[in-house]
């Protein structure tokens, strides 16, 4: 199950599609939406994908875990929209019959999707200002609103 | 031919569309695209070098050469996930 | 969190337990009943644990992990009594700042609950055969049927 | 003076009680209780080298004093969570 979804993400959407009775050992990971970055008040996420490709790319990710580890139940999910504070952005679950490769697999799938698959966050601080990121920096300072920002709370 | 060609994030907001569809000359590449891009508006090309491209939803090279009903993105580094 | 309990573990009270509005990464580990070791079929799993003592071991291991990543959202709960194919014995949860953090504390913690943390299984196989499993080996057979077994199915 | 002793798992079974209160004397650690165990169950000791002991919910060693109104258990290897 390699999904991006506008949907709330409870986790059971991961968790079982890679549950089963032979499978002893489930990592989940889950990305929540922060109250600050660095310190500055952030009032809400958003976060954009490239669908097909994103898709794509998460079965890729889960192709190379099963090759690394030989691991086969992979799921991943990645929400898009508004996100608020608290919310959860991203879920990830891998069950394995060892639970060293199983964090292992887990935290790969985490740093594999924050290189390859299209997906971008916006920022939109308390103070009404908005940003897209991008990795280690500010990508680019939005001098206009964006269309989908919200102006007021 | 013609292609289709996608713009997220900040490149959706810098050219305000989120795709279009382009006539290209036969033998067009990638760099066809960037060109002309750039062409509509030169600050595009400041960002290039930190931008991907895909060619039907698989990431592609300046060099990489297109065909009808392609499927053209500009990828913008990409920041899913959970920051740290 | 860190309890004993014999009732089912959904994974929800171990995530309520670490998640909060700074927090961004969640680390989640479920360990479940599978339907055989080594290949040999399991019916069901039963647990017992010393609960006073196993809550206290596993606050230590939390505070363990506060001091080497300073990570002070820890929850872990272990279930006790008998347990079906495919149910929940054992779910941590960790949250985090930084996601490789949470994994290696995550980790970390399964680790040191397997290690200091008194809570035994008792494997009850397919055939009806009931034995106490040691780390690594069958530590005892039973002759006798353990009184707690269930004899049919 | 009184403690009392708990038995867990193979312990337990072996046993067939799962606690006791035991009666010791003054000086009394906790290889006296492992002895009088002993004398009663002579196979119990086979899987001493194996087993931990805890006085008051915390691991203790053969010469850990005990007094009045401890609480002793008898720890066989541990396997909780997940086996691998």
């Amino acid at each position: 199950m390699f999904k991006i979804t506008t949907e709330v993400i409870t986790g059971a959407e991961v968790r079982e599609a890679v549950e089963g009775p032979d499978a002893g050992a489930v990592v989940l990971f889950f990305g929540t939406v922060r109250n600050n970055t660095d310190g500055r008040a952030v009032r809400c996420l958003e976060y954009e994908a490239y669908p097909p490709m994103a898709e794509k790319k998460m079965a890729e990710i889960a192709q190379e875990i099963s090759e690394k580890w030989g691991i086969d139940r992979v799921a991943m999910v990645h929400r898009v929209g508004k996100l608020e504070i608290g919310e959860v952005s991203v879920a990830v679950a891998v069950a394995s019959p060892h639970r060293k490769d199983g964090f292992e697999a887990c935290k790969y799938a985490m740093d594999r999707l924050k290189q390859i698959v299209p997906i971008w966050k916006r920022e939109v601080w308390a103070d009404g200002e908005a940003e897209w990121v991008k990795p280690d920096a500010v990508f680019f300072d939005t001098a206009k609103p964006h269309k989908t920002a919200p102006q007021t709370d | 031919m013609n292609v289709t060609v996608k713009y997220f994030a900040v490149c959706h907001e810098m050219l305000d569309r989120s795709e279009e569809e382009m006539e290209l000359p036969e033998g067009a590449t990638v760099q066809t695209i960037l060109k002309r891009l750039e062409e509509e508006w030169p600050e595009i090309a400041e960002f290039y070098e930190v931008m991907q491209m895909s060619v039907n939803w698989e990431y592609a090279t300046e060099n990489t050469e297109l065909a009808e009903g392609d499927e053209v993105a500009l990828i913008p580094p990409v920041t899913g996930g959970f920051d740290v």
